[in-house]
């Protein structure tokens, strides 16, 4: 018998989010090619998709499925849930820039919808050729999402320069895997951590295959020293795109990132996991609030803040564990809400794309826009980690988890950190309400479903930092199932 | 006899890779990365996985490398300068590290598998058939998503590679409504995907 | 869980009216069109409602006892294995300071009338959320939720000092928020390690003050964490050496905000102190009195020296305000009855009276634009009310006797000095004839003496608004001063209970390892408040 | 139903009125304002003659206490209460009397002023607070009349608030006060800290019961008694202006006359004398700190003495012989002779507010001109002026028969038992009051007009509610004296009354001040001697040639000496030297560079160097990927070599 | 005799090791691009030899994926290098350095 039947009916039904994401992006090109009429409806219906397989993953049935390559839990399930969040954010804010730019085209969507397949495929993968695949698959769809403001050059460097490092990266993945499955003789994870219990292969190989897979994903997390790409891609690509690629391929491969690091630091094998992750989180924090400071631009100022947030993001994984998933879940989900918030904003309030987002541009217009600046004060205090605001209990968590692992060290830095970063943070807010205007923002619309994925950030943030209770009990009970 | 291929197909590759890397010239390094893929393709063989050789062959230099040239062609680069650029540090710091990095990997290596030897090729060890059940029972998934993967990939190409429509610089996006603007490539890519 | 708040929120309740203010401020969102005088007649309406409530609470509980009434817990949070409980009560120590923040918020409203020209709806707000963390952070029975009020205090104080502030309102502004930013991380990081050690003891994290209270650490861990919670609150407070973000926010700030600051935000580091710092690491407390008893004398004179320097007229308050508080520190830091009813005192009371001041330079502020003595001279003749007032609220400021200042002070003095503190109380009380020359400088500078200014002639005397304003503060000044003894009863069971676990505390001396201490809790009347059921907490509120 | 239950009344019947006049009066009602005014304190005085009489009555004089209600709550045990006893009762007596005259006076006085509603009111609340201080039950409810009587001081010596000097005058008044008051409290807390309690009767029995308590030694190597001692008279110096705190007093003549006369003659400045003697039991135990007050006294007395004589203005004239009359009663005190220093306070306080007044109606007269080179001759145009001044000056030289005359025969007397050192003093004290007092009489009375003409043209006697009071106090400064100790006799009603506020302690009894009727001759007879004397060297000086003015000849006889006293020694200078300025200048120096460039200057290079960093550090991002791919590639070997190797 | 194993291992090391120092040191980006390319082959050589030393096809089914992959992300780079020169006359990577700091 032919074994392609060797499925089960199992395996295509827990592929369901993903094949409807894919069906959807595939059916807009279609419609694009055929009736590009409809063109403005695009993103709305990549929405419904999103929607749709955020409904379907809500009901998954869990274990693995083809073979063992990728499985569903209630955690990858959850992790899932904030990819689709991003893409979400990042349909809803692109709208009215694309229409400003005259790029309301299907392909817009319909790669961003595959983005996010990759992603998912990404979270749920559990050997290795697919999650170098789906790697691949987010990745190329992210260049292309990068460079997706053909006419504007600095659009296309950064493009250029993500892909240049991207292609690279994803060359030292392949030989990282490569060493991994070598050593260890398998590819999937359950295989590698019995082999690893087992105690086969060279130690220093297989440290050295763990650390080119972990810093290839601690790339796409934007890791100090893996980070520099950040800035550059953020400050070109289309601001809408950004919110999206910062949030979302971060969740995904924060996911990866965690699996190794628990895979590898919970067998004997070489090489001091906590002290690794712990130098990397301290780099990012650091490097990432100080370079933060010193900018101007908004745009690369909050990469650098992303790239501070992913070290604060590492500080569970410093004592790799099952319990570094919680914290690092709820800090991905604020993350989420506050950085694509903040990206949305930006992507509205600065009508002209190229090189230049100056903060000072932002000034006064916080009368001028209510609204919009009330949301970006919130997402900025949130990323201060400032109460009552989602980043906060995102930190005190991840705090709390140090403390309890007695990384008192990192606690500390996080915080003398996170100090800094209140400084630039508070810039911004006093920008908008604290000085006069200098540049009159024209004829600047605020488009409704920006705004709409604007306020629904905030909103989130702040119920989330309020009253945390409810979504956090829900989120216990969800992952009781681990 | 074999130990004789094997080197000649060593120094080939090492050698061609050499050129690839430093030539000034990227018509020069691609052909060169050419001859790099063709003796790979026999270690390939003398591993024992010649399917791998032959899509070595097809996949890289019959179809990617081709791109290559002709993406050259169209952009006809000159030769770089040099490759040696105006901060020869990155030069000293990439040699460095490329040194050390071969270094460790070679000492890893030794330690782990000097005295390794592997049994002697059988008739079917790895064959196609083996090749072909597994890519189409276990690896079943990674296989359709290469076929997104391609669809995704030339979606993406085409876009950026793709002038600005007319709609685009002047005009609103409804004013343009001929399908012959919208990206047609995209099509037999689908079919691929879908299979 | 949602009945509950619903029940918390509607029930006579603390809660409720330490978040009334902010569910007030929702419909200021849809007042941003209407006219400043709308939104301004609404606010002053919620604010006097909010005192209503407040004063209702107080009088139902004005009785005293440990713990004069709490509210239901619910769980903030619970995820893992840390859980932190929303928890609040007030006890006879936050009680007066509760009541203190009740009865500014209208005043500032009415005080900021003229004053804040621009952006009523944003101030308003501000200014009630501000109260909803003030509130909140001396009503806190968990720690991190007290962490919370804390921090939350400061968005709208930064708010209201950016915007409404003077010409160097940012500089001012972030400063405040980076100092005390500053300090409070460590403190949190000090709050999880308790509930960490808890956890360790206990199996389950808590935040619970209760549960914290009964944590007794060796002296080494003490000194740490005391320090980490001493660095937050003498921030606030401020300390000398950390106390250079108050003159500036104080001169930048608007009318309100300089009132509020002083009123009750100040307080909250004095208040951390004898509610936290000192309870929790007994110990450390003690053995590091000296020090900061050492900070509080400098505090007390070189503040009034700075303030003697001043030119302006509201750095010179804003100084005083040094200076007061180093009363404070140095009673709370004398650990014994007297001195500690003193020092809870001696809080109203500079709440009361710098208060009145700000209020009164803001008045003179509207008028005139400036706040530079060189501008002023001779007012007492062109505006003989506002010239009365100033000198009523300077006088209770420098501690007159039979005016609130000088209970306050003399209790802290005399408490000090019975607890062997006799140089430190000699020194302070030298601070009081300072007090008395840098506080009537300022009389001399702007009310007495001959007019210099053409302006200060066609000056208009107080309005019946802003008499509206400042009589509470004057009567209340004179009330205490006159008859302290009932103002000093609400506060005297949990103060003694306090002290009462503290010495016990002191006499076992510090443990080896970490323990928890029932012995001692059960050996002294335990400061933790009546255990018992919520409704039974709730039940005694009613 | 006693008029004791009334004995709050006194106290708060002025402070009503102050509250009425202050707060409700309006400035053109001014019929209400005086009756309010001075109806309070009239009343007050009423309820207080009634209360007295009572008291008198009382079998033994035992002290009676009324509890108004308790002042705090908690380990801190104080009452509001008042006390009427013998000592409290003579106080209560002379405030209340020569205070209500002097209100009725400044009806007269300030007829004229602006202000006159607000100055009621002020000296309401100053009789209030007075009384407090007196009725005091306790030495808190004395303190907060202590300091009352201060703010009273303060504003009514700046009466004249939009004048440049009155209100820096009555700044440096209560500053000064402040310094005193300081001390008073430190003795407060060492008295509350081995007491328990602040309460007259509670620690006089406590006292009592523990002698050797106090004796111990405490602080400042002194003993608890002596430490006290020491700082509640230190308090009483900066009240009562003694050397080195009296140089508020002369400048506090910037206020209205009356004021002048009520507060810094007749009662507030006595305070410190009463405090003292209120405290005598601890004096006693600490004999080292009375000698210090004694020495301290008799220095004030001869030192402010001379400086009297080369002042011109009338009133400060008056001021430093009031000065050197307080350093009289501390004399007394300092040597054990409590009730001959509440005796002087009694006369001092008729016939200084006689002078005062006087002095008052004189420059009334003389349209405000306060400088006696102006005077002149005003005998014929105020003659009951002329007459009651007389009668003051003649009394306060201690001419016999007269009040002033028996209560310093009183001091001299014990001062000679305790040092004769002293007793010279006080003799040549005696002699230049009478010298310095009768040249004001020569200057202002006698001789021909020197002022303008159209002053001389307005001059005229005051009215009769300015005369009357001047003739009552005319009346007591001649005759008050018979109350008290008279020489050659046993009389001492006075003593007898005081005689149970002054305890003596078992073991330190003074012996007992009785000696020979010789000795006492020769006493006495060197107080008239001095007194003739001190006249007679004013009527060579200025009395003989009358109308020519001679300081100038003095000036002449001995310039540098004349410039010293007719400076005040630069007491004030050398305060503003060596007190005021170096402290003004650290005060600038914590400002402008600990607070400035320290603090803020060290937080701000902190902020600076961490931009810096920043800014510097994103110059490592430059654009160029190969560089990105270095980092990536040279990151994983660092990694790979630190976590290895 | 057979060809013992490490040598394949130690030739791919060497190769990718090169690959890596081109795409450090080339400043054109179709020249970084084939030296990541070589850097991949490099990879896939390596999988193969495992796969001969464990004798299990996984690491070959991962070089077929690899080849694949790198077909695409060859399409995608070409056409950005496309695009990118056709907006700036150049793919010399010190030139595009608009995006720094």
């Amino acid at each position: 018998m032919n074994p392609i039947f060797a499925l089960a009916q199992a395996d295509w039904l827990s592929l369901l989010p993903e094949l409807v994401l894919t069906g959807v992006a595939s059916v807009i090109l279609l419609l694009e090619a055929f009736t590009p009429r409809l063109r403005p409806a695009f993103n709305g219906l990549a929405l419904a998709g999103v929607v749709a397989a955020s409904v379907i993953l809500a009901q998954q049935p869990m274990g693995l499925f083809f073979h063992g390559l990728i499985e569903s839990t209630a955690l990858t399930g959850a992790f899932s849930q904030i990819i689709l969040l991003a893409t979400a954010i990042g349909l809803l804010s692109a709208q009215g820039y694309l229409k400003r730019e005259r790029l309301l085209f299907g392909e817009y969507p319909a790669l961003l919808l595959w983005c996010s397949t990759g992603l998912l495929l990404l979270i749920r993968g559990v050997e290795l050729v697919t999650i170098f695949v789906a790697l691949e698959l987010l990745s190329v769809a992210l260049y292309g999402l990068a460079a997706f403001h053909r006419r504007e050059s600095v659009s296309s460097e950064a493009a250029i320069k993500y892909f240049l490092m991207g292609a690279l990266v994803s060359s030292f993945v392949l030989y990282g895997a490569a060493l991994v499955y070598g050593e260890t003789g398998s590819t999937t994870i359950t295989g590698i951590s019995a082999a690893l219990a087992a105690g086969t292969g060279s130690p220093g190989l297989i440290f050295l295959g763990f650390l080119l897979l972990v810093c290839g994903f601690g790339f796409k997390l934007g890791l100090v020293p893996f980070h520099a790409w950040a800035p550059d891609v953020y400050q070109g690509a289309p601001s809408p795109f950004v919110a999206f690629l910062s949030v979302a391929p971060k969740a995904a491969s924060a996911v990866v990132l965690a699996r190794l690091v628990i895979l590898v630091a919970s067998a004997p094998t070489a090489g001091d996991w906590t002290k690794l992750v712990s130098v990397l989180a301290i780099a990012s924090m650091l490097v990432g609030n100080l370079f933060a400071l010193a900018q101007r631009d908004i745009k690369r100022m909050l990469a650098y803040s992303g790239i501070a947030h992913m070290g604060y993001l590492l500080i569970p994984l410093a004592s790799p564990g099952e319990s570094s998933w919680r914290p690092m879940l709820v800090y991905l989900v604020s993350y989420t809400l506050m950085n694509g918030g903040a990206f949305v904003l930006v992507s509205m309030l600065y009508a002209k794309p190229g090189e230049q987002h100056a903060i000072a541009n932002l000034s006064g217009w916080a009368f001028r826009f209510p609204v919009a600046a009330a949301c970006m004060a919130v997402c900025m205090l949130s990323l201060g980690g400032i109460p009552p605001t989602a980043g906060f209990v995102a930190k005190y968590l991840v705090f709390a988890h140090a403390i309890q692992n007695g990384n008192l060290a990192l606690a500390l830095v996080g915080i003398f950190a996170s100090l800094i970063g209140v400084v630039f943070y508070l810039r911004v807010i006093y920008m908008l309400y604290m000085r006069d205007e200098i540049s009159s923002p024209g004829g600047l619309k605020l488009d409704l479903s920006g705004q709409l994925a604007a306020v629904l950030a905030a909103v989130g943030t702040v119920v989330l930092g309020a009253f945390p209770g409810p979504f956090l009990a829900w989120l216990e009970a969800a992952l009781a199932t681990l | 006899m074999l130990l004789t291929v094997f080197f000649l197909l060593a120094i080939a590759a090492v050698g061609s890779a050499i050129v690839v890397v430093l030539h000034r010239n990227p018509v020069v390094s691609t052909m060169s990365l050419v001859v790099t893929l063709v003796a790979t393709a026999g270690l390939f063989i003398m591993l024992g996985s010649p399917f791998l050789a032959a899509l070595q062959i097809l996949l890289y230099t019959g179809a990617i490398l081709v791109l290559f040239l002709f993406v050259i062609m169209l952009l006809n680069v000159q030769r770089e300068r040099t490759t040696a650029t105006r901060l020869s540090g990155m030069l000293v710091g990439a040699g460095i590290c490329a040194v050390v990095f071969a270094g460790v990997l070679v000492r890893l290596f030794w330690a782990a598998y000097a005295d390794t030897a592997v049994k002697p090729l059988e008739a079917d060890s790895v064959s196609l058939v083996v090749i072909a059940r597994e890519l189409f029972s276990t690896y079943i998934l990674p296989f359709e998503m290469i076929g997104l993967l391609l669809l995704v990939a030339v979606v993406a190409a085409s876009w950026v590679a793709q002038r600005a429509e007319p709609g685009e610089s002047a005009g609103t996006p409804d004013s343009m409504a001929e399908p012959a603007n919208s990206p047609d490539p995209a099509a037999p890519a689908r079919q691929e995907g879908r299979r | 869980m949602m009945n509950e708040l619903l029940d918390l929120l509607l029930g006579d309740t603390i809660t409720r009216f330490v978040f009334f203010p902010s569910f007030a401020a929702f419909p200021l969102l849809f007042l941003g069109r209407a006219s400043a005088r709308t939104v301004k007649l609404y606010a002053l309406f919620v604010a006097l409602v909010e005192f209503a409530l407040i004063a209702l609470f107080t009088a139902s509980h004005w009785g005293g006892g440990t713990m004069v009434a709490r509210d239901a817990t619910l769980t903030w949070l619970d995820f893992g294995s840390l859980r932190v409980l929303y928890e609040v009560g007030v006890d006879g120590i936050s009680l007066p300071l509760v009541l203190l923040t009740g009865l500014l918020l209208p005043l500032v409203i009415l005080g900021s009338w003229r004053g804040i020209t621009k952006h009523w709806t944003g101030f308003a707000a501000s200014m009630l959320f501000l109260t909803t963390g003030m509130l909140g952070a001396l009503v806190a029975l968990d720690l991190l939720v007290f962490y919370v009020f804390w921090e939350v205090m400061l968005i709208p104080m930064y708010v209201i000092i950016g915007i409404w502030g003077g010409d160097r309102r940012v500089y001012a502004a972030v400063k405040f928020f980076l100092f005390t930013m500053a300090g409070s991380l460590l403190m949190l990081l000090g709050i999880l390690w308790m509930a960490w050690t808890y956890g360790k003891l206990t199996g389950v994290w808590s935040f619970r003050y209760e549960d914290l209270l009964q944590l007794q650490f060796p002296l080494d861990q003490q000194l740490w964490l005391f320090a980490a919670f001493a660095l937050a609150f003498a921030i606030k407070v401020p300390m000398f050496p950390f106390h250079t973000w108050l003159p500036d926010a104080h001169v930048e700030a608007p009318t309100g905000g300089s009132v509020i600051l002083a009123g009750v935000l100040l307080k909250l580091g004095t208040y951390g102190f004898l509610r936290f710092a000192i309870p929790f690491f007994p110990q450390a407390a003690t053995q590091l009195a000296p020090w900061v008893v050492g900070l509080a004398l400098v505090g007390v004179i070189y503040g009034a020296l700075v303030a003697w320097a001043q030119t302006d007229m509201k750095k010179l308050v804003a100084y005083s305000s040094i200076a007061h508080l180093g009363f404070v520190m140095l009673g709370l830091f004398a650990f014994n009855e007297i001195a500690w009813q003193g020092a809870l005192l001696q809080m109203v009371n500079h709440g009361l009276s710098t208060g009145a001041l700000f209020l009164l330079v803001g008045m003179l502020y509207d008028r005139r634009h400036t706040k530079k003595f060189e501008d002023f001279g001779g007012l007492a003749k062109t505006i003989p009310w506002f010239a009365l007032m100033l000198v009523f609220a300077t006088l209770a400021s420098v501690g007159l006797p039979a005016l609130n200042g000088f209970v306050g002070e003399f209790m802290i003095l005399i408490g000090a000095w019975q607890g062997g503190l006799r140089w430190a109380t000699g020194i302070a009380t030298f601070g009081v004839v300072l007090a008395a020359v840098y506080l009537l400088k300022m009389l001399q500078e702007t009310i007495w003496g001959p007019i210099r200014k053409d302006e200060n002639r066609s000056l208009k005397d107080l309005s019946l608004r802003e008499v509206a304003t400042l009589l509470p503060l004057c009567i209340l000044m004179l009330w205490i001063g006159v008859a302290p003894g009932r103002f000093l009863e609400p506060s005297r069971p949990a103060l003694t209970s306090v002290l009462a676990t503290y010495r016990a505390q002191m006499s076992a001396g510090p443990p080896e390892a970490v323990t928890l201490s029932r012995a001692i809790m059960t050996a002294a009347p335990a400061p933790t408040f009546v255990a018992g059921s919520p409704a039974a907490g709730s039940g005694s509120s009613r | 139903m006693s008029a004791l239950d009334y004995l709050w009344l006194i106290p708060a019947l002025p402070f009503l009125g102050a509250a009425v006049n202050g707060l409700l009066v309006r400035n053109r009602h001014k019929s209400l304002a005086t009756a309010i005014g001075v109806g309070a304190p009239g009343l007050s005085l009423l309820v207080a003659l009634a209360c007295l009489v009572e008291f008198i009555a009382r079998p033994g004089h035992t002290p009676y206490e009324q509890l108004l209600y308790p002042w705090t709550a908690g380990a801190l045990k104080i009452d509001i209460a008042f006390l009427l006893d013998p000592l409290s009762a003579v106080m209560l007596f002379v405030v209340t009397f020569v205070g209500f005259l002097i209100h009725v006076y400044s009806v007269g006085y300030m007829a004229h002023e602006e202000g006159y509603r607000r100055y009621f009111s002020y000296l309401n609340l100053f009789m209030g607070a007075m009384l407090l201080l007196i009725l005091g039950d306790n030495y808190l409810v004395m303190f907060v009349g202590w300091e009352g009587v201060g703010l009273c001081s303060y504003l009514l010596i700046g009466f004249y608030f939009d004048q440049d000097f009155p209100p820096q005058a009555g700044r440096k008044a209560f500053i000064v006060n402040r310094i005193g008051d300081f001390a008073f409290l430190v003795g407060l807390f060492a008295i509350f800290s081995q007491f328990g309690t602040l309460n007259f009767k509670g620690v006089n029995s406590a006292i009592l019961a523990d002698v050797g308590a106090l004796e111990a030694p405490f602080a400042l190597g002194l003993s608890l008694a002596s430490f006290i001692a020491l700082f509640l008279f230190i308090g009483a110096m900066g009240k009562s202006a003694q050397i080195p705190l009296y140089v508020w007093l002369p400048d506090a003549m910037a206020g209205p006359t009356p004021v002048s006369a009520l507060i810094h003659a007749a009662t507030m400045v006595t305070a410190g004398v009463y405090m003292v003697v209120r405290t005598n039991l601890i004096y006693q135990l600490a004999p080292s700190i009375m000698l210090f007050v004694a020495i301290v006294g008799a220095a004030t007395a001869i030192f402010a003495a001379t400086i009297g004589i080369a002042q011109n203005d009338i009133k400060k004239v008056l001021a430093y012989s009031t000065v050197s009359q307080l350093g009289y009663m501390f004399l007394a005190a300092g040597v054990g002779a409590y009730v001959a220093a509440i005796f002087h306070l009694a006369t001092h306080a008729f016939f200084k507010a006689l002078l005062f007044l006087g002095s008052g109606s004189v420059i009334h007269a003389m349209g405000g001109e306060q400088d006696m080179r102006k005077m002149g001759g005003l005998r014929k145009h105020l003659p009951w002026t002329y007459r009651t001044f007389l009668v003051g000056t003649l009394a306060i030289s201690g001419v016999p028969l007269l009040a002033g005359f028996f209560s310093k025969d009183a001091i001299l007397g014990s001062a000679f038992e305790k040092s004769p050192v002293l007793w010279i003093i006080g003799l040549a004290t005696a002699a230049l009051t009478a010298c310095y007092m009768l040249r004001v009489v020569f200057l202002t009375f006698f001789g021909k007009f020197r002022g303008t003409h159209e002053q001389e043209h307005h001059l005229h006697e005051s009215p009769g509610v300015m005369v009357v009071p001047l003739v009552i106090l005319a009346a007591g400064a001649a005759f008050a004296g018979y109350a008290g100790k008279i020489p050659f006799t046993h009389f001492d009603w006075l003593g007898g009354f005081l005689s149970s506020v002054i305890v003596a302690i078992p073991g330190h009894e003074a012996h007992a001040a009785h000696h020979g009727i010789g000795l006492e001759a020769m006493l006495v007879g060197a107080s008239i001697a001095a007194a003739t004397a001190g006249l007679g060297l004013a009527w060579w000086l200025w009395g003989r040639n009358l109308g020519t003015y001679s300081d100038a000849m003095l000036a002449r006889r001995a310039p540098g000496l004349y410039r010293l006293v007719e400076n005040k020694y630069f007491v004030d200078e050398i305060y503003d030297r060596f007190v005021v300025r170096p402290l003004r200048s650290l005060a600038r120096f914590c400002w402008k560079v600990i607070d400035s460039v320290f603090i803020d200057g060290g937080l701000h290079v902190l902020a600076f160097i961490t931009e810096l960093a920043g800014d510097l550090g994103r110059f490592s991002t430059t654009g160029n990927v190969r560089q990105y791919a270095l980092y990536f590639f040279a990151g994983v070997l660092v990694l790979f070599w630190w976590m290895i190797l | 005799m057979t060809i013992p194993i490490v040598w394949y291992l130690v030739l791919a090391a060497v190769l990718f090791c090169i690959g890596t120092f081109g795409a450090l040191t080339r400043r054109s980006g179709i020249a970084i691009f084939l030296s990541i390319e070589l850097m991949l082959n490099a990879a896939n050589l390596t999988l193969v030899a495992y796969s001969r030393i464990h004798g299990n096809s996984a690491g070959q089914m991962f070089v077929f994926f690899a080849l694949a992959v790198a077909a695409a992300e060859a399409a995608v780079g070409l056409g950005l290098f496309i695009s990118i020169y056709r907006l700036r006359h150049t793919i010399d990577i010190n030139r595009l350095n608009r995006l720094r700091w």
